[in-house]
């Protein structure tokens, strides 16, 4: 098995004019948590974007498992395993916070389609909901309605419904915005513990986030890569120090 | 038909090109109120009905009622005051009716609109019956003008020009003046705009009745040429809805251009294959989805 | 009491009503039951999807058509029954398919104003085709006999089997409403673009619905052509569908019985208002917008919106309505 | 009296209260009707005479139900008018079932009295054919012999352009083309010039209500049809559509109608009467209600009962003379057998009064323009 | 002492039937910086939303420069002086950068000239024709912020403006901020992002549950240090 998860070619995206991703080669290792960081409208989300087809890569490859994907759509791609968070929330706001998490997890069952089945085939996933939710620290808000949580805790709710779906290969963008210092520290840890046996590709500003979990960082600039490597590498590379990270970073 | 002469065929060009006005002008009102409101005015066949009406009343029965039978509203004062009552009567339901609806889904505007239209059709039928009314063109635009490859009646040159004038004044009061910014940023996120300091609520009521004013206009342009009955709007509205679709709903310049266009279509398919004039629109309709499903004109969203 | 014994009482309380005579008009009961189900099968798009569709004229007329035709023809055979009625809901699965699978390429506003359209096509078609019968309709569509065994044309006969096929109609959507497809429905409606992350591709849900409601509206249709011995244009008007809007509407969005009362409510109303004459249509009007306005979430969705908050008050916290109404968006 | 069902005569009046065919049937066909019944005294073979009236709202299954309601619960013994074919057709059914009598005083379509007759029903005013013959047969006779049909796509527009067609070739004319518009047609000018273009004689227009109205007024605004080479012949126009469309653009088009209210004396008193009720003239269609009715409890009262097919049988045997219709005989597949009137529009110097529409151009006799009894009616080969 | 500018007395606020604010008391002087800090949920943005009349229901009392505004609807109080930049940013998707920039009416004298804000914000610059939806989250973030620079308003009331920035720029954004209040601008700031806002900020209110539950003063900071690290949950 090859060692690299998700790999793109010469992978590039134009708006009318504007590129906004300019021939990335972007390699994913395995297991890996691997973060893109960047100054703002570097192509970070867009990216993502790409990757999860809600915009079409105007040229390049990008190759999951070795598969390329560049065609397939975006509930196809999910269906592969490759499973994204959103910058701006998105939960379901008129379920409950377990049946958000429920809806996620009815996907390993594959009887989405099957209206004649009763619903209460369902009742088995209660119990994995309640894990989820507990392990994000919901659990007892698990019968509001998720249009009533704050918007920190609807960030929370959206990685317990991402985790349900159990991905090989999860894109979280920027999965801390928004959240106050505990939550923080709450999702770091969890994401930690999910990274296991997963390969993470996320988005972040809060660079102690990015330090403390990150074993390869990748700066995008203007749509092209600015540095790669480890952190202490990163960090200290003076060109991203003055287009990203400013004085205030040791 | 292979026996049709060039002359023939720009004459039914020009009769499709006619009735694309109405069309224009009664689907950009929508496409206006539909991109501020986010409603779709059902009850805009029946303003359009109602604004002929009243020119129909204006010339006839206003003198009589009070009592003094030399009194009448005549064309040019109709094309004015028709459309501002039904503005002004479309405000007074925007404000006391559709207002209460704005933060529930568009359903709710969508049907409170057609229970509107039933019961303006319903009335006028009530008053006035069903067989309609007559209305003379103004006595300058009577008689018909030599343009070359036919006789066309005066009015119905008349109407292209007017209509073509108020389109593009309309398309450029939206989308090239500051006025226009303010509406769609209505449009997107009215709340936070009122909260920049506009008097939203004023807007939109004012952009309802300016939509409703331009069914009314092309209200009071009908009717020398339909028969005025409390129907003439609602079997109207259809092919407008459809109009709208294809140009990409909330695009006015789209709405204009397909409005002419499909007008131009169905005048040529009353020659060719008359039984499907009517159905021709939707199946345009259903193709350019196929093809283009955000419109014509539209944007993706 | 919950709703399958409420239902079960409202079954046993039809039961009776040919073998009391005098008690209701056992075929303004059957009309009612058609309609109901037309209505139920309206509210399964738009309550649980949120879908606004003024197509569904479309669907229970063309089963109609379908059914009426094939019974005209076929009905003496022991199988034409059975056989005509599933051809009339095939059909209009069919036309769902066809409507629905353009419409569903744009969202909200733009998918009623399509599906509005579209049957625009099949009322074209309805006129131009000769087995419909063109303006005139198919009438004197013969009952047949069920199997051979029981005869039809009885009324008594025909009431209690339009009952047991209004009842597992009925059942059948509380089941959709419940299973994991109507869970999935549910989110696809509540947040489309989270659904699609997920791996539910929305378009296809929606479309699935769509069909569904259109069969079932279809499975009125036939019951309807069956019952009553005529179909017509009327059936695939626009008209038909705006009433079932409005019996849905009247009823409640998104409850399990509101239909069912709202066209009670809308078929009693047009036999009552067909003597007063001249102002039909401002009676219909003026209901829209006294419902629209005040009345919003129905006669059962009022009701149990009084229940909800009443137990509210004795004891917190508030239970969730079983079914939300159409997304109140901020 | 034992002879009378329930112990009363109850006659229904199922039409359009409120839709577009109200204005020529409506509430003024209950007038009508009820006029009828007073000059009965209320009252036959000592039962007293009811009438009810609904509005069937031009959905035939609103017919079919409350005509169904009626028989089985509302004593209800005979329905008349149907101004649509669709809602005719399925009550003429039911009745068909429930042994009980129509009679269409609006509905025109062939379809009653061919393939889908009834021997419990009787098509009282016209049917499609006696109206297109009627006018083409005068027009051909007058020397007008290439036509063209504006038809409305449906099947009486068919049927009108069909019937029409039929006579014109029969007689030597030359039909050059035909142009079928949806219904409801909107615009007309387009078939208007096209019709123009091809420099027919007569321009028929094989439509109805605001279509032909539409029509016409379009033709007026391009100046077709005023010449003296071409004129405009609508086949199913009532005064009310006339009177709609104001004589200044109406005027010389001829059409055939069953029943004009300024024809005669008899005529005049029964208008009279409705005048003073409603306001306005009477309508063919409304007139043919009041002989419907007044017919009809004349039949019962020969046949002493209300049994609907002695009623039937009766009515057959009388011929029917009243203030609407002459000269009618009942045919056994329904068809009533009677004269028409050729009328032409008067130009609005020759109107002396509100109402006062049409010269009587010629009186047309019923066996002219009626057509054959049809095999498709299964009535005609038995007798 | 400086002139008060805006106070809240006893604010409540209900979405739909759930009550939010509890009775707010904010006090702001003319040119000062306050924060709203506390954890996710307390009432930071709705106490925004309250004064500016954008929730469902609200009771109590908002002055602005003496002013009772709780009758007000909100595009008259915004006139008041008060420029909103929101939480979820609320950029025009469908305009221009351009005309999100020039869109909002002037509500008094002094606001920033077009250049003078694209000069603070060069990424604005750049994208200066693209839609407003097209922009990236940081790019919506600092359009938010600029626009309400050009209206003139001087009472700032910023939600999350540091919000899914780069480092540098939330840099740039402490520097504008600083440079606003040396301009006599008068700033209420609601942050997560206590390190922004502590060199910034003049006073802390503490929001929690809907009420204040604590006020702080800059020069209080270093010694409340626990106190404040307690209640943020830190
Ligand atoms: N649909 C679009 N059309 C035009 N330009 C776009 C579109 N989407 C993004 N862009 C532009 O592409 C650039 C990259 O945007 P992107 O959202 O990927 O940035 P980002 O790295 O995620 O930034 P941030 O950290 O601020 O979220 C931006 O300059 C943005 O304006
Ligand atoms: N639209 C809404 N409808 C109902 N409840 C809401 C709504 N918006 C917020 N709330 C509730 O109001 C409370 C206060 O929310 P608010 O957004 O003011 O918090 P906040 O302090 O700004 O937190 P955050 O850091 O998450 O933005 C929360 O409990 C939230 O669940
Ligand atoms: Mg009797
Ligand atoms: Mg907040």
């Amino acid at each position: 098995m090859p060692d690299t998860a998700l790999e793109t070619r010469g992978l590039t995206k134009a708006f009318g004019g504007f590129r906004a991703v300019r021939g990335l080669d972007l390699k994913v290792r395995r297991h890996a948590i691997h973060a893109l960081i960047g100054p703002n409208g570097a192509g970070k989300t867009t990216v993502f974007n790409l990757l999860t087809k809600v915009h079409v890569p105007t040229e390049g490859q990008i190759l999951y498992e070795g598969a390329d994907i560049t065609r397939e759509a975006s509930a196809a791609i999910a269906r592969r395993g490759l499973v994204r968070s959103f910058q701006i929330s998105a939960i379901f706001p008129n379920l409950s916070v377990r049946d958000n998490v429920r809806v996620a997890l009815q996907r390993r069952l594959g009887t989405q389609f099957q209206f004649w089945r009763s619903g209460r085939t369902l009742t088995v996933l209660d119990e994995e909901a309640m894990r989820l939710l507990a392990e994000v620290g919901l659990a007892e808000a698990a019968d509001a309605r998720a249009a009533d949580l704050s918007y920190g805790r609807k960030r929370t709710l959206e990685i317990a419904t991402t985790l349900a779906l159990d991905p090989p290969f999860l894109l979280l963008d920027e999965p801390t915005q928004g959240m106050a210092i505990e939550d923080v520290d709450r999702i770091k840890r969890l994401i930690r513990r999910i990274a296991r046996g997963r390969t993470i590709l996320m988005v972040e500003h809060n660079m102690s986030v990015v330090a403390d979990l990150c074993d390869t960082i990748t700066v995008l600039q203007r749509g092209e890569i600015l540095a790669e490597g480890p952190y202490a590498a990163v960090s200290t590379d003076p060109a991203v120090r003055a287009a990203y990270l400013g004085g205030g970073h040791a | 038909m292979s026996d049709i002469t060039l002359q023939a065929f720009m004459a039914q060009l020009t009769i499709g090109l006619i009735g694309g006005c109405f069309y224009a002008m009664l689907s950009m009102g929508l496409a206006i109120i539909f991109r501020l409101l986010n409603i779709i005015n059902f009850t805009h066949g029946a303003q359009f009905m109602m604004a002929a009406f009243l020119a129909w009343i204006g010339l006839t029965q206003v003198g009589p009622w009070l009592g003094q039978p030399d009194l009448q509203v005549n064309f040019w004062l109709a094309l004015v005051l028709a459309p501002a009552l039904v503005a002004v009567f479309g405000m007074a339901i925007e404000r006391t009716l559709l207002r209460r609806l704005y933060h529930l889904d568009h359903l709710y505007g969508l049907l409170l609109t057609f229970g509107v239209a039933l019961v303006m059709e319903g009335g006028f039928r009530y008053v006035f019956g069903v067989s309609g009314q007559g209305y003379e063109p103004p006595e300058v635009l009577q008689g018909p003008v030599d343009v070359g490859f036919m006789l066309l009646p005066k009015y119905r040159v008349f109407v292209v020009a007017a209509s073509l004038l108020i389109c593009l004044s309309t398309w450029y009061l939206f989308e090239r003046t500051k006025l226009g910014a303010y509406l769609r940023a209505g449009t997107e996120n009215p709340r936070l705009l009122q909260a920049f300091g506009i008097n939203v609520p004023v807007m939109i009521t004012l952009t309802y009745g300016f939509g409703v004013a331009l069914a009314g206009i092309a209200g009071v342009l009908a009717a020398p040429i339909m028969q005025i009955t409390p129907l003439m709007g609602g079997s109207l509205l259809n092919i407008v809805f459809a109009v709208v679709v294809i140009g990409g709903l909330g695009s006015i310049l789209g709405a204009m251009l397909t409005g002419l266009g499909l007008g131009l279509i169905e005048g040529l398919t009353k020659v060719v294959y008359p039984e499907a004039s009517t159905v021709v629109v939707f199946v345009i309709m259903a193709l350019a989805l196929l093809l283009r499903p955000a419109g014509l004109f539209g944007r993706e969203a | 009491m919950s709703n399958k014994t409420l239902f079960a009482a409202l079954v046993a309380l039809l039961v009776l009503v040919p073998l009391v005579p005098g008690l209701i008009y056992p075929i303004f009961v059957m009309k009612v039951m058609a309609y109901g189900l037309f209505a139920c099968a309206f509210n399964l798009l738009l309550g649980f999807t949120g879908l606004v569709s003024f197509a569904h004229a479309a669907f229970l007329g063309t089963a109609g058509y379908v059914t009426g035709a094939l019974m005209i023809r076929f009905g003496a055979h022991p199988l034409g029954v059975p056989a005509a009625f599933a051809a009339g809901v095939a059909a209009a699965a069919l036309v769902g398919f066809a409507i629905g699978g353009l419409a569903i390429r744009r969202r909200g506003i733009y998918f009623a104003m399509i599906t509005l359209a579209l049957s625009q096509i099949v009322y074209f078609l309805a006129v131009q085709f000769r087995w419909t019968g063109g303006e005139d309709g198919l009438q004197g569509i013969p009952r047949g006999t069920l199997l051979g065994l029981v005869d039809l044309s009885s009324d008594t006969a025909m009431y209690y089997v339009a009952l047991a096929l209004f009842a597992a109609g009925f059942l059948f959507i509380d089941r959709v409403v419940h299973s994991p497809f109507g869970q999935i429905l549910q989110a696809v409606r509540d947040n489309e673009a989270r659904a699609v992350s997920l791996g539910y591709d929305a378009a296809r849900f929606q479309l699935l619905a769509f069909v569904l409601s259109a069969a079932l509206a279809g499975y009125a249709g036939a019951l309807k052509a069956l019952v009553f011995g005529l179909v017509s244009l009327n059936d695939v008007s626009l008209h038909t569908s705006t009433e079932v809007v409005l019996m849905t509407l009247l009823g409640g969005v998104g409850t399990l019985f509101g239909p069912l009362v709202g066209a009670a409510l809308v078929v009693g109303l047009q036999n009552y208002l067909a003597t007063i004459g001249d102002l039909v249509t401002v009676v219909i009007g003026l209901i829209f917008i006294l419902c629209v306005s005040f009345f919003r979430r129905g006669v059962v969705g009022e009701w149990l919106h009084w229940r909800h908050r009443r137990a509210a008050r004795a004891a917190r916290p508030l239970p969730e309505p079983e079914h939300p109404p159409v997304a109140e968006a901020a | 009296a034992d002879t009378i069902s329930d112990g009363v005569v109850k006659v229904g009046i199922l039409n359009d209260l409120s839709g577009i065919y109200s204005d020529f049937t409506g509430r003024g066909s209950a007038v009508a009707a009820q006029i009828a019944i007073d000059e009965m005294g209320a009252k036959v073979l000592g039962a007293p005479v009811e009438l009810v009236a609904a509005d069937h709202q031009n959905k035939p299954d609103i017919a079919a139900n409350l005509a169904r309601e009626w028989f089985d619960q509302g004593k209800v013994d005979m329905i008349a008018d149907f101004p649509t074919s669709s809602t005719a057709l399925a009550v003429m059914e039911i009745a068909k079932q429930k042994n009980r009598v129509t009679m269409l005083s609006a509905g025109v379509a062939m379809a009653a009295i061919t393939d889908k007759c009834s021997p419990l029903s009787a098509q009282w005013m016209v049917n499609t054919y006696a109206l297109a013959a009627g006018t083409a047969k005068a027009l051909l006779k007058a020397g007008r012999k290439s036509w063209y049909f504006v038809t409305a796509d449906y099947t009486f527009g068919h049927s009108l352009e069909k019937d029409a067609a039929a006579v014109v070739e029969a007689e030597g004319g030359k039909v050059l083309g035909v142009s079928r518009h949806p219904f409801p047609g909107g615009d007309f000018s387009s078939y208007m010039l096209k019709a123009q273009s091809t420099g027919a004689q007569v321009i028929a227009l094989a439509n109805a209500g605001s279509d032909t109205i539409n029509a016409v007024k379009q033709a007026a605004e391009y100046g077709i049809g005023r010449t003296d080479k071409q004129v405009i012949a609508p086949l199913l126009t009532y005064i009310t559509d006339v009177k709609s469309l104001g004589l200044a653009k109406a005027q010389d088009m001829y059409l055939t109608e069953a029943f004009y209210w300024d024809y005669d004396d008899r005529s005049r008193a029964f208008a009279e009467k409705y005048f003073s009720k409603m306001k306005r003239m009477p309508s063919a269609s409304q007139a043919a209600v009041y002989s419907a009715v007044l017919s009809y409890l004349k039949a019962i009262e020969a046949a002493g009962t209300d049994e609907a097919g002695a009623v039937m049988k009766q009515l057959r045997a009388m011929t029917i003379d009243d203030a609407v219709i002459r000269n009618g005989k009942l045919r056994a597949d329904g068809a009533l057998v009677h004269d028409l009137l050729l009328l032409q529009v008067k130009k609005p110097a020759e109107s002396k009064r509100d109402w006062d529409f049409y010269h009587v151009k010629a009186v047309l006799k019923g066996d002219d323009v009626y057509p054959k009894p049809s095999d498709a009616c299964p009535l005609n080969a038995k007798g | 002492m400086p002139e008060t500018v805006l106070e809240t007395r006893g604010l409540q606020a209900w979405y739909g039937e759930s009550h939010v604010l509890h009775g707010i008391d904010l006090t702001v002087r003319e040119g000062e910086c306050v924060t709203l800090i506390g954890r996710n949920g307390a009432g930071r943005t709705t106490t925004l939303r309250a004064i500016l009349g954008l929730t469902d229901r609200r009771a109590g009392s908002v002055r602005v420069r003496g002013q009772e505004a709780i009758r007000l609807p909100p595009h008259r109080i915004a006139r008041l002086g008060l420029g909103y930049c929101p939480e979820e940013r609320g950029v025009y998707r469908t305009l221009t950068t351009r005309e999100n920039l020039t869109l909002l009416p002037r509500l008094g004298e002094g606001g920033l000239p077009l250049d003078e804000v694209l000069a603070l914000f060069p990424n604005l610059a750049e994208r200066a024709d693209s839609y407003g939806g097209r922009l990236s989250g940081g790019e919506q973030q600092m359009l938010a912020l600029g626009r309400i620079l050009t209206t003139g308003a001087r009472i700032l009331l910023l939600d999350e403006i540091t919000e899914g920035l780069a480092p540098v720029i939330v840099e740039a954004l402490g520097r504008a901020v600083a440079l606003l209040k040396g301009r006599g601008f008068t700033i209420v700031l609601v942050e997560q992002n206590f390190h922004f806002a502590r060199h910034l900020a003049d006073r802390h209110y503490v929001v929690e549950h809907g009420r204040i539950a604590a006020e702080i003063a800059a020069h209080e900071v270093a010694a409340r240090e626990e106190e404040v690290g307690r209640l943020l949950g830190v």
